[in-house]
């Protein structure tokens, strides 16, 4: 049983350690992590205050007097709410059958639960909507039965609930999945020895245990569908509807001095939403206990036995609509040569792939440019975020607390609001002085770490919450302490939600759109850029070639990691 | 670089050059390859995006500090317009505008046309069989639930397009009504009404021409309409900001656009040149064929915020 | 409703954790199994809990056949109570709400107590001693409070068939009394039937009716305490339960003789068929008599352990190791050279016993 | 290396854990901290090696103040072992790399081990028999396997101080006995200052050099195994240590009258001065005799446990429960009416084994 784990790390050592010079050194890192992460925020912030040139609450007041201010944040609201709820339930339930029952094939299930995260969310929209469409396949199917089906209208505040929370679900999973495996079977037995349902013994013991997982990738399930401007643009915007990113995007956009104004102000209104956000999350995750430590514990617990082929069936029909349809759409889209032609032998070609690949140089520059922004951004995460996290974890205080909400907002953020905060914050961080970070690829490694860092910081959170303070304290008698603590006890313990977040970091990273196309140079064009280029000339078969060839790497990337992976564990064998 | 010094002030003419432009990626490229043929020294640097993303970083940049950005290329001329009332536009005469029609030109100097680039009807040749001549396809009870236009709130050409349409007596906000009555989807921007209609999701899409006659050249199952009573044309203008760095630079860059060499390369590419005595590219029309419908600048300018207002309130409810 | 194992093999890879394991529990017998540690015992109850499924074999509880290779039925469905070896406890509720748990889910739970829950709960609070801290979370309690509330929650429904693994290790031996009062009588009023692990010989000879002895994964005998302590029949159960020292040597009718000390002879104080086969004479460590300047084994003195009322002596004498426990009249010292003898006085008592 | 306590305080919250806590501890003692459920044991151990920091008073390791109030040496910098009641094993490393972890990271490891990391570990698996099992994950293995595992990481750098937190409550007595032993003789060995958490008293008296018995976070006695249980000083003491029954009654010089029982009147057999003062006679279950027909204390057998070869009973009589132990020679049956009598018999060796 996981004993005295509530201590916190020798607390007067804390204290007295605030006075060393090696814990000078941290807490200036500290600082300066808040400073990258608050610059933004307080440029952002003083702009809404400012009219004019003038310090002033003119913005805020004339705002919040308007009703359709209220309207898009009721808007905002319910839509976030709703398709974070929907991730939730979606997320919990996929990761509880591949964690805890003998669903087979469940590596190959990871990849397409991943999909929705990898493919541009305007393709999954697209294929929605076309699968929906008046004549789409649902349509089709619809009129074989003999009773009247109602057709589904995505141009709706459910229909932009729907498809979000469609989109952001492998979020929850993905932080959800091995804090399931690492609950003890014997607190499920437990229970079950105490006459408690499977469903009873989920909802009364493996929920509530597997809080910090599921309220993480809520919480991140929720920024995400904030900060997304695509998909409520485009269902929304023939539906009338606004919300907060959209709404925002209509006042950058918009003339006059007052445009970025009344911009910053919505931001910050935009912040208040995810503030609060973070505080309910902090409500759940108070009530999270740590568990005894052990290591994911991959066994299936429950046989579905003869329902087994139903409840797997019931999962690749969501992997179908959700990953394959617009999978399948995008790839066939990549396929033709102009868009809107019909689908047939003659019209497709491999022309387009051509084209990215050697007529258009920017194509694999754009590869090679983002896979390596990506890759530098998720390693620095790793050791930022987790550093981060750990601290967090282990010693709950106001500066950490304070840092786990910096680092949040930057990722709740539109991304037109998060990339002109980082022009504001970054050409002269100190007013007159240019230090040349903006304008170089620099600025996007800044921007990324900034975005994206809050994902590596709650896989990791995660991660070390789940790992006992004795596993330490036994490590601290046995002499080890610093960097051999970490290497042979934390990090080969933390290392599923650590690659979790990094994960999640690379993936958002490698296809950015937003923010590196209102921050990019010309040699530094990334996947998004280019694919945000294509798109805007009219050329979606371009657009579409491209990302199908990156969902193809990305896909041929798992695959590869797989393979190596079981020809790993063959090698070196299951422990003997 | 080619090392071709033909014109005496060219080896004079170098260093940076950050060069600000809506043209999609292959255009500016193309256009500054041409350009460095003349002027090899230039180093120029492309900041490439949406109208409104380039205009909000060149906002974001003011904000911050100091613009980078020498050269503006942007769709319409109600947004050079706003820039100017901001000063943060250089007054600069082209030798080269003198052959480019004076509606074009900004009388103060401060920004040019560069291209036409009309907003016409987009059709489904699938669908439709009988094309129609008239904006009044967007209004006819025929085309309920048929209909997809760029919002205004969104993207800066519509926005454009609605201050000239509503200020036009033939249509007026009336046209605007009536398109309402007809329940039409309302995209973020151009591409998607082309999406739209090739698609065929939608018969008829209101959509800027150049992407059209493209599609339909790549064999999309879509045809371009000028209809009769005339069409909005934005012209992408090209100006220089005020606190350039490289003024020389940015004038010959200013030139080389204008200039016939130029216009015949964006025929070349696909647009309307707006030119005199520059051929269109195929299945465009050039500016003396089609009939122009204008309003305005300054009073578009002053309106812009009003008419979207205006156009949210009429399709909001 | 008897409970039947017959025949349960269990593996795990390459180790064999059970096997051959046939027991057959009456209707509210008390059985505890002992062994020493890795022998099997949890992997036995886990089988009986109906958390695993054999290898091979089955469990038969009252006339249903709840374990076989191939199906298994869940727990849940079996009227079972379970204190786990390592607690189980459950770290988001409170001692208060552990005990309350199988109360409100378990479908046997009587109708009475079902009834008053709450009453229910105090009154095994009250059972356990942990009134007080009836809304401690688990990690604010000591080793032995969390025993005590995996106790609780394990009774608290009155199951029928009680399965507690090693319930009183963590205890104090004030509170083991207690709580072994507390489980017999418990055992009286309810008269459920309890598997009872431990690895404690003395807890086992106390509680149990019938004592099933485990090595190794095999049983090694099953017998009421006194036939186990007094009549083992493998060399390991005397040694185990008894703590006896095996001499190795000759039988002779009634008569042993120790190999290596062929002029001493011992009679026959009760050992069984199986030993004397074996050549084995089992001396239990009270039978033995440290006296010095006397005829006996001779050996010196390696360890001495103060208990209180006792001393135990370990002797070094004929290459092993003799443990010898005496009473506090005589004392000797470490490295002392003594002489060993078997009390035969005892033998009449110890004849008494065995037979009666 | 002397290690002296001062004035300990730990509070958590609300509760006092530890209060008044005064301890001076020898170089090479062997000290054991008695005491039950709860008491403040294990808190008091994670004071000493540096896990926690005390709300007040201080630890002194030779001559170096590495806890107090304000600033507590962390654990890497003591020169300690400890073995956790949790265990506190890695889940990710095997056996093996449990034992070797510490020879690898810890700064004090003697050179001659650091030099031979593969040959102590070999050594260190063979004391904890392990060996066949090096290579199990901590999930693989038994309770009591588990626990070796944990003893075996904090004995193999031979630290100067070793804490021991329960190491031996998952075992069974046969291997308790052999691990007691292997403490022992580590102890003897290495000359190392061990500090030893029990519940068990049997493992005090048997191994300590002192004891130090706790109470609700408070010291009741500190003094060697036989002062502790011939002597105690406490009521506290004399029934958790040696399970004495308690009489109230009237101390006059060296007579004692029980209160219910003016007729009676015995001996002092080494009762301490604070429990003569507060009118206690403790008696130890063993110093009781049943008899019948004869005069004493008149009462009932409620319980009968078979302890092999000793049988325990509980008596009601005067409204409390009297524990008697006795050995085989007469049984009683649960129920039957009985008369207890003190063995006075037993007062001469008695007092000398206090006065010893
Ligand atoms: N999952 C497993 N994989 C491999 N071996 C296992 C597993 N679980 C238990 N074992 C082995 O099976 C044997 C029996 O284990 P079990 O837990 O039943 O012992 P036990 O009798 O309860 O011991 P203890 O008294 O120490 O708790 C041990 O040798 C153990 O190492
Ligand atoms: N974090 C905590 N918060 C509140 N009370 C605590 C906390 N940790 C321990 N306690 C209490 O402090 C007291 C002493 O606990 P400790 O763990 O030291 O007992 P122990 O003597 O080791 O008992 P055991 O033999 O049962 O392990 C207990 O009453 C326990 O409930
Ligand atoms: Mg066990
Ligand atoms: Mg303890």
């Amino acid at each position: 049983m996981a004993n005295h784990n509530h201590r916190e790390v020798m607390p007067n050592q804390a204290l007295r350690s605030l006075f060393s010079y090696k814990n000078m050194i941290k807490i200036l890192a500290i600082l300066a992590i808040c400073a990258i992460f608050l610059l933004p925020i307080y440029r952002l912030i003083m702009l809404s205050f400012t009219s004019d040139g003038n310090l002033t609450f003119l913005n805020y007041t004339t705002i919040l007097q308007d009703a359709a201010t209220w309207q898009v944040v009721q808007n905002t609201v319910l839509v976030v709410a709703g398709s974070t709820v929907v991730s939730l339930i979606i997320g919990v339930s996929l990761a509880w059958l591949v964690a805890y029952t003998d669903i087979r094939a469940k590596r190959v299930m990871q990849i397409f639960i991943v999909l929705p995260f990898v493919i541009p969310s305007y393709i999954t929209t697209l294929a929605w909507t076309q699968f929906l469409g008046t004549d789409g396949l649902y349509m089709k199917l619809a009129s074989l039965p003999p009773f009247s089906v109602e057709p589904i209208d995505l141009y709706s505040l459910a229909g932009i609930i729907f498809v979000l929370g469609f989109s952001h679900y492998p979020l929850v999973y993905l932080l959800t999945v091995s804090v399931f495996r690492k609950i003890p079977r014997e607190l499920e037995l437990a229970s079950r020895a105490s006459g408690a349902k499977r469903s009873t013994t989920f909802r009364k013991v493996n929920m509530p245990l597997a809080l910090p997982g599921i309220v993480s990738g809520g919480f991140l399930a929720f920024l995400a569908n904030l900060d997304n401007f695509g998909i409520p643009a485009f269902l929304g915007i023939p539906a009338q509807i606004n919300v907060l990113s959209t709404y925002i995007y209509q006042q950058v956009v918009g003339f006059g001095p007052s445009a970025f104004s009344r911009a910053a102000t919505f931001s910050v209104l935009l912040g208040i939403v995810a503030l609060i956000g973070t505080a309910i999350q902090w409500l759940f995750l108070r009530k999270s206990k740590r568990l005894e430590t052990t290591i994911e514990d991959k066994q299936p617990r429950y046989f579905l036995g003869k329902r087994k082929w139903l409840v797997e069936l019931i999962i690749w029909v969501l992997f179908f609509v959700t990953g394959v349809v617009p999978l399948i759409s995008m790839g066939m889209t990549s396929l033709i040569t102009a868009y809107g032609v019909d689908f047939t032998l003659q019209t497709i070609s491999l022309e387009n792939y051509q084209f990215i690949l050697n007529t258009s140089s920017k194509a694999k520059e754009a590869l090679g440019n983002s896979a390596m922004l990506a890759g530098v951004t998720a390693a620095v995460g790793i050791v930022i975020g987790t550093a981060i996290a750990y601290l967090r974890v282990r010693k709950p205080n106001f500066l950490s607390k304070f840092t786990e909400v910096s680092i949040g907002l930057p990722y709740a953020l539109p991304g037109t609001v998060m990339a002109l905060s980082m022009i504001f914050a970054w050409m002269e961080p100190v007013p007159g002085w240019n230090p040349g970070i903006y304008g170089s690829i620099m600025i996007l490694f800044i921007a990324y770490i900034t975005r994206f860092l809050i994902l590596q910081v709650r896989g990791s959170i995660t991660a070390v919450m789940q790992v006992d303070l004795s596993m330490e304290e036994a490590a601290h008698v046995s002499g080890a302490k610093g960097w051999s603590k970490w290497r042979k006890i934390l990090l080969p313990l933390l290392i599923p939600g650590v690659l979790t977040g990094a994960f999640l970091v690379f993936l958002s990273a490698l296809t950015e759109l937003t923010v590196s196309s209102l921050l990019w140079s010309s040699n530094s064009e990334t996947i998004g850029v280019v694919i945000f280029g294509f798109e805007q000339a009219g050329y979606t078969t371009y657009t579409t070639a491209f990302s199908s060839l990156i969902v193809l790497l990305i896909i041929l990337g798992f695959i590869i990691l797989y393979v190596s992976q079981s020809y790993w564990n063959r090698k070196v064998g299951k422990r003997t | 670089g080619c090392g071709q010094a033909q014109e005496g002030n060219a080896s004079s003419v170098s260093g940076e050059l950050n060069f600000y432009t809506s043209q999609p990626d292959a255009d500016a490229e193309k256009l500054i390859s041409a350009f460095n043929e003349h002027y090899p020294d230039v180093n120029v640097t492309v900041y490439r995006s949406g109208t409104e993303e380039v205009i909000s970083k060149v906002q974001a940049e003011k904000q911050a500090g100091e613009v980078q950005a020498d050269v503006l290329l942007v769709a319409d001329s109600v947004t050079f317009e706003s820039l100017k009332k901001q000063e943060m536009l250089l007054e600069y005469k082209s030798d080269e505008a003198e052959q480019i029609p004076e509606s074009f030109v900004d009388p103060d100097g401060m920004y040019t046309g560069t291209k036409v680039m009309s907003t016409a009807l987009v059709v489904n040749s699938e669908k439709v069989s009988e094309m129609p001549t008239s904006w009044t396809a967007l209004t006819d009870a025929d085309s309920s639930g048929q209909v997809v236009m760029p919002s205004p709130l969104y993207s800066g050409a519509a926005a454009y397009n609605l201050g000239v349409l509503t200020r036009n007596d033939e249509f007026g906000w009336k046209f605007y009504e009536n398109v309402k009555a007809n329940e039409p989807m309302i995209t973020q921007g151009n591409g998607d009404v082309l999406k739209a209609v090739a698609n065929g999701e939608k018969s008829y899409g209101m959509v800027v021409d150049f992407i059209v006659a493209r599609a339909e050249a790549d064999g999309s199952p879509v045809k371009l309409v000028y209809p009769d009573e005339g069409v909005p044309v934005i012209t992408e203008p090209i100006g220089i900001m005020q606190k350039t760095d490289n003024q020389p630079a940015a004038k010959a860059f200013v030139d080389f656009v204008l200039s016939q060499e130029g216009q015949e390369l964006a025929a070349e590419i696909g647009y309307t040149p707006i030119r005199e005595g520059v051929s269109a590219p195929k299945g465009l029309k050039t500016i003396e064929e089609m009939s122009v419908l204008e309003a305005d600048i300054n009073e578009l300018y002053q309106n812009r915020e009003l008419d979207k207002e205006q156009f949210n309130q009429l399709f909001g409810e | 409703m008897t409970t039947i194992i017959e025949d349960l093999l269990k593996k795990f890879d390459q180790t064999t954790a059970l096997q051959n394991i046939n027991i057959s529990i009456q209707d509210g017998e008390f059985i505890a199994i002992l062994g020493p540690s890795g022998c099997g015992k949890t992997t036995l109850l886990r089988l009986l809990a109906g958390f695993d499924s054999p290898s091979d074999g089955s469990i038969t509880i009252g006339d249903q056949q709840v374990s076989t290779k191939y199906v298994t039925l869940p727990p849940e469905k079996r009227n079972i109570g379970m204190v786990f070896q390592s607690f189980a406890l459950w770290p988001h509720l409170n001692v208060r709400k552990h005990i309350e748990f199988p109360l409100l889910h378990h479908q046997y739970v009587p109708a009475d107590i079902r009834a008053n829950t709450a009453k229910r709960v105090d009154e095994v609070m009250k059972i356990i001693e942990l009134t007080e801290l009836a809304n401690r979370m688990p990690n604010e309690l000591s080793g032995g409070q969390k025993q005590r509330v995996a106790l609780g929650r394990a009774i608290a429904p009155k199951p029928e068939l009680l399965l507690m693994d090693e319930p009183l290790s963590n205890l104090d031996a004030e509170l083991r009394m207690e709580m072994r009062k507390e489980i017999q009588e418990l055992h009286h009023l309810t008269n459920a039937t309890i598997v009872y692990v431990t690895h404690d010989q003395a807890e086992a000879l106390a509680m149990a009716d019938r004592i099933v002895v485990m090595n190794k994964g095999k049983i090694e005998q099953i017998g009421t305490p006194q036939e186990i302590y007094s009549r083992p029949t493998t060399a390991f159960v005397a040694n185990f339960v008894g703590k006896a020292n095996l001499i190795q040597g000759t039988w002779e009718s009634d008569q042993f003789t120790p190999a290596s000390y062929p002029a001493i002879t011992w009679p026959d104080l009760g050992v069984s068929i199986p030993l004397k086969k074996q050549g084995i004479y089992p001396i239990r460590p009270e039978q033995l008599e440290i006296v010095k300047d006397q005829q006996g084994i001779e050996g010196e003195i390696t360890s001495v352990q103060y208990q209180g009322k006792e001393i135990h002596y370990t002797v070094q004498a004929d290459g092993m190791d003799w443990v010898v426990h005496s009473g506090m009249m005589e004392k000797f010292r470490l490295g002392e050279r003594i002489v060993l003898q078997l009390k035969v006085a005892v033998k009449e008592e110890q004849k008494e016993v065995v037979y009666s």
